[in-house]
């Protein structure tokens, strides 16, 4: 019995890579369909904070994140747009990571096409060019918004646009979010939420989403959405299930794999040492 | 765009995806040329969006359109002036680059960290405290003290001046379970995070297995496969040592 | 010489610290139009610094193949992987989209960039999974708390995790997914916060030796 | 210069407020009170960039719900309402500002004019008139105007307790670094290190070599640095006991330090001659690759010690498991609080954050190592003190209802 636990331990690893591959297919081919309930207080606490703006608030959207992180983050970035634009919000997304410029643009090719057919580019939302530097941008807003933002990403002037009537910077705005898988949330809210007194909220990535637990604790944080997770529970607040939903179903069978794994491992282990 | 593009954008999706995930069974060419490729292209992307959203209108147009700024050439030479690094005899040259930039980032921080990560964390640890009675209020109060608690203790655990004996040392045990508290937590999401990731891929390979895509997952799989085989046989090594990679 | 080489950055470090520190305690229109000017400029150096990392990777890889060393050839792929991007991004203006088309450089990031980025960090799943099994060891108290920290959350977050709590735990009352609220609601709060405030008081001590010219680490040896 | 008017307006208001009981006789019970704005005041907003003005005019017994406060601005010529407040709220206690830049406790009413809101062309320095006009259904009066010039203002008190706190750290700063030129500071015995004298007596015993890895961080950070000290430490050791030593590296410049580092290290034990240049040897400069390849290597080998102390990112996983899996004692440290918890499980000792800069500065003795450890013991020694002390008195607070001493403590510790 001894020598066949010392076997199953030593196992070649492409057969545990292997049945993770089966674990997650699966559910993409057949899905579950099990209800995502309980929905985070953080998430909660960001759909109520849009809720509350009345029609015609402005939302500054900040999208910080590239492909690496994208299936975590693009369905947090969809739901918080439908949400806004049937709200009747006025967005302007903007954009500190290279790598997240062509991400902007899909979501601008999605939102006439399904997120929101009747909002026109220019009265109801904006999407301004990327910038290098994240501090000068975030600290540049809270003052004048034009001397950094002269134009929008296609070189149009967007002082005139109507989407900009009576923003001159942060404090004529409702809300700030800023969507990423990097340390940028921490700079919004330092260089930006705190510094302007200015309402921030914001989407990260799973693995960071347990260092913001302090900001939310003190509302420096106004809401917060935590990788699929986050994005799943936020389209169930809306009521309109997509990328999110199915993809936490499909990790439903991955998630309790590691568990099994680890438990097994031990007990084999602590087999070996004392049987 | 047209639509036999699409579908042929799918093919190298798919491809691409698949040589990078084969370095799971072996590392192999098609894993390495598809790793080389990724650092140009990232490169590449960046250096075209800096092109054209910072060099062009920023620098380029104020030097030579009509509302002419000259001052954009100060940022301009600070910035060429880091690329002096790789020269050395005028490596010195881009210290006035970092040095702005050091500077400014310096003094944009200090303040704000005092202010956020500082001032508001210590009021954030008070603020549970400021209830109006004790009534009605008793699950905050315990929460509230748990994190004062824990918060005292974690930096007992990161003090260096004092020998760890005696009441210093409980402290800092204690806090070190809070640690793992967190470290438990973050793991697990962890866990999730790099599922979702691994979901996403799995999604667009079902995607671009479908019939509109003529079938492109299940093709190229076939094909890495067959080649797997036909290496394995041509090179006949002892497969032990492979299996670590 | 001495003094151009490293007297007058360490001047120009220092003056910009102060001023830019001195700008948040000051709220005058002079310091905040010094703050405006910075801001535009620290922008379009940061656009230069770009750059290094560029010329890092050219220069590595120009080396691997004038000498020969051996995969040289894959080095070749950094080069067409990034004129892949340049040359069509130069075609189409550095514009993605055309009205609602997707321009080449568009269908470059989608199909290329986009696949190649995000499989990368996905390959780690794959690796948390076996080291979960080969490495995870819980052989102290410590370990173990940490191990029942990650189930619950493990479970918490997916549907069947939480039905299956429901099922053997339901008699206690609780929700798994409450406990996991309340993991990150207090617990992490504490052990989280510890670790912030050592960091926010070594990024201010750094900051303040890089003003004051005592760390040149950065600036290389002259 | 504020405080010295409020006191006056006070006065006046309690003056005006008795003088306005006493004189109104019986017979005006029924008609509804009518409040007295002779307090009404428009002064520029403190602290600002002179963008605001503050209007302020005494809460009186006419403020019953219903009855508004309609504020009205104006260039020169037309009035422009400025905003319509109901008599109940806007009170000098609801305003945002800390106690020693704001008396929150006045019984006055208190409305902040945003001037470019209302006047687009607005330049600070402008004169504006001020009035307000108390109307409850038909009843209404309305206020004297006040002229004022809102001007910007050269500190701004409201960040005073922000600007404290960084002095004292400069002074602390200027303290330990001097101190610990003079003759060094007192560090205690860091754990970790203990273990690695263990994992090199193992090697020794085993006659395996150690694997040592200084992260994919570059060589100007702060944790590579610690890194490469905690190297010269084990290289002493391993050249005293000659163990086989091996070090792969991500950064070119990384492995010329550490070259220097370790030969040093075996001429200070005067082993010189067992010293080989290939100890230090350059893999990759690709993350993934690197990974694989040290994988490897250790799985070949089979080494008795692993090393794991530097910046790491997502790699820290794949090196961690195989060392793990070979059995060899492993010690790690990284500043990276993602990657903690994969080193947690897998090794078995890990230095967590801080205390791999601690280990840096005890090993190395380098005063600027050393004085920034002191800074941040001085900082936590702050904040545990603060925390501790602030929860009691503000627990206290809420007992006895000390509501002067509750807010005292809320706005020392906030950001403003």
């Amino acid at each position: 019995m001894k020598n066949f636990i010392e076997k199953l331990l030593k196992i070649d690893r492409r057969l545990i890579f292997l049945t993770l591959t089966l674990l997650l297919f699966i559910p993409i081919v057949r899905p579950l369909g099990l209800p995502n309930k309980n929905i985070g207080t953080e998430v909660k606490g960001l759909y109520d904070r849009i809720e509350s703006l009345p029609p015609g608030s402005f939302i500054l959207l900040s999208i910080d994140y590239d492909p690496g992180t994208r299936p975590e983050l693009h369905p947090q970035a969809i739901a918080v747009l439908r949400h806004a634009f049937r709200k009747d919000l006025r967005v302007g997304m903007l954009t500190l990571i290279a790598g997240a410029t062509g991400l902007v643009e899909e979501l601008a090719e999605r939102i006439p096409k399904d997120i929101a057919p009747d909002k026109v580019y220019g009265k109801d939302y904006v999407i301004l060019p990327y910038q290098p530097n994240p501090a000068a941008v975030m600290t540049q807003v809270g003052m004048d918004l034009y001397k950094i933002y002269d134009t929008d990403r296609n070189g149009l002037p967007i002082k005139d646009m109507e989407v900009m009537k009576g923003i001159r910077n942060v404090k004529d705005m409702g809300l700030g979010i800023c969507i990423t898988g990097t340390a940028l949330l921490d700079s919004w809210v330092a260089l930006t939420g705190d510094r302007y007194k200015f309402p921030f909220a914001g989407g990260c990535t799973a693995v960071s989403q347990m260092g913001y637990a302090p900001y939310l604790q003190t509302g420096q944080l106004k809401g917060l959405m935590g990788g699929m997770k986050g994005a799943a529970d936020y389209e169930g607040l809306i009521g309109h299930k997509e990328k999110g939903t199915s993809g936490i179903d499909a990790l439903n069978l991955a998630h309790l794999m590691v568990i099994g794994l680890i438990v097994m491992a031990n007990i084999m282990m602590l087999w070996l040492k004392y049987l | 765009m047209s639509e036999t593009m699409m579908i042929f954008g799918g093919w190298v999706a798919a491809g691409l995806t698949i040589f990078l995930f084969s370095f799971l069974y072996k590392d192999n060419p098609f894993f390495k040329i598809a790793e080389h490729l990724f650092l140009g292209a990232g490169m590449g992307w960046v250096f075209q969006t800096v092109l054209f959203k910072t060099w062009i209108p920023k620098v380029w147009m104020p030097l030579t359109q009509a509302p002419y700024d000259f001052s954009v050439l100060i940022p301009a030479l600070l910035g060429l002036s880091l690329v002096t690094q790789f020269f050395p005899k005028i490596s010195w040259v881009s210290r006035y680059g970092f040095t702005f930039i050091m500077g400014y980032g310096s003094g944009l921080v200090i303040p704000l960290t005092i202010s956020t990560d500082f001032l508001n964390q210590i009021g954030g640890t008070l603020t549970p405290f400021m209830v109006t009675s004790f009534a009605g209020n008793w699950l905050q109060l315990l929460n509230g003290s748990i994190i004062a608690v824990g918060f005292i203790c974690v930096l007992f655990y990161f003090f260096f001046s004092v020998e760890h004996k005696g009441a210093v040392k409980k402290a800092s045990t204690v806090g070190i379970y809070f640690l793992m508290l967190y470290f438990g937590a973050a793991f697990g999401n962890t866990v999730m995070g790099r599922f979702s990731l691994l979901y996403g891929r799995f999604d667009d390979l079902y995607k671009y297995s479908g019939g509109k895509y003529f079938y492109a997952t299940h093709v190229i799989l076939a094909v890495l496969v067959i080649y797997f085989i036909v290496d394995h046989f041509r090179t006949k090594k002892p497969a032990i040592e492979e299996e670590a990679a | 010489m001495i003094l151009i080489k490293k007297y007058i950055p360490l001047a120009l470090c220092f003056l910009f610290g102060v001023l830019t520190l001195g700008s948040y305690y000051v709220p005058t229109a002079a310091s905040e139009n010094y703050m405006e000017a910075m801001n535009q400029w620290e922008n379009i150096v940061a656009g230069f610094a770009f750059l290094l990392g560029l010329f890092g990777l050219f220069y590595s890889h120009y080396n691997k193949i004038t000498r020969k060393v051996d995969g040289w050839g894959y080095s070749l792929f950094v080069y067409i992987g990034f004129f892949m991007m340049v040359i069509p991004a130069i075609l189409s203006e550095g514009k993605i989209m055309e009205g609602t088309t997707l321009t080449s450089i568009g269908w470059g990031y989608r199909f290329i960039y986009n696949a190649l980025a995000s499989t990368m960090f996905s390959v780690l799943a794959f690796y948390i999974v076996s080291t979960a099994y080969r490495a995870f060891r819980i052989k102290s108290a410590q370990a173990a708390v940490l191990f029942v920290a990650a189930l619950i959350v493990i479970l918490g977050k997916v549907p069947l995790g939480q039905m299956l709590w429901d099922t053997t735990l339901g008699w206690t009352g609780t929700q798994v997914s409450g406990i996991v609220q309340w993991l990150m609601d207090v617990p992490v709060v504490a052990g989280r916060r510890g670790i912030m405030m050592g960091l926010a008081i070594g990024g201010i001590v750094t900051g303040l030796k890089i003003i004051f010219g005592i760390e040149r680490q950065y600036m290389g040896r002259d | 210069m504020l405080n010295k008017r409020l006191n006056l307006t006070i006065f006046s208001v309690l003056f005006a407020a008795s003088a306005v009981c006493a004189a109104t006789p019986a017979s005006q019970k029924n008609a509804p009170p009518v409040p007295d704005l002779s307090g009404f005041q428009a002064v520029d907003m403190p602290y600002d960039k002179g963008e605001a003005v503050l209007l302020t005019w005494p809460v009186t017994p006419a403020d019953v719900p219903g009855a508004v406060y309609q504020v009205y601005a104006s260039a020169g010529k037309d009035w422009v309402k400025a905003a319509e407040l109901p008599a109940a709220s806007s009170l000098a206690s609801e305003v945002e500002l800390p106690f020693w830049a704001w008396k929150r406790d006045a019984a006055l009413h208190a409305f902040q004019a945003e001037m470019p809101a209302l006047f687009p062309g607005f330049k600070p320095g402008d004169g504006y008139s001020f009035k307000v006009k108390y109307v409850n259904g038909k009843t209404s009066l309305e206020s004297a105007e006040a002229k004022v010039a809102p001007k910007a203002n050269f500190f701004n008190l409201n960040r005073v307790n922000n600007f404290v706190l960084l002095v004292t750290i400069i002074v602390v700063f200027f303290w330990t670094v001097s101190h610990a030129k003079r003759k060094g500071l007192f560090i205690r015995r860091i754990a970790g290190l203990d273990a690695i004298d263990e994992a090199i007596g193992r090697a020794t015993e085993m006659g395996r070599p150690i694997f040592y890895s200084t992260g994919i961080g570059s060589m100007s950070m702060v944790p590579t640095i610690a890194s490469t000290s905690i190297l010269a430490e084990v290289a002493k050791k391993v050249a005293t006991y000659d163990t086989q030593l091996k070090v792969p590296h991500f950064d070119p410049i990384v492995m010329t330090v550490s070259k220097e580092i370790v030969k040093q290290a075996y001429t200070e034990v005067n082993r010189l001659d067992s010293y080989r240049d290939d100890i230090n040897f350059f893999v990759t400069q690709d993350q993934f690759s690197f990974a694989a390849s040290v994988d490897g290597m250790i799985h070949r080998e089979k080494p008795a010690a692993c090393f794991f102390i530097g910046h790491f990112m997502a790699e820290s996983l794949l090196l961690a498991e195989v060392g793990a899996t070979t059995g060899a004692i492993q010690i790690a440290g990284t500043e990276q609080e993602s990657q903690l918890p994969f080193f947690f499980t897998s090794c078995d000792y890990t230095l967590i954050g801080e205390e791999l800069y601690a280990a840096g500065a005890y090993l190395s003795k380098e005063p600027m190592l050393q004085s920034t450890l002191k800074v941040q013991d001085f900082g936590k020694a702050f904040v545990m003190v603060a925390v501790a002390a602030g929860s009691v008195l503000v627990l206290a607070g809420t007992i006895y209802k000390w509501d002067t001493m509750l807010y005292v403590v809320k706005h020392l510790f906030k950001g403003y």
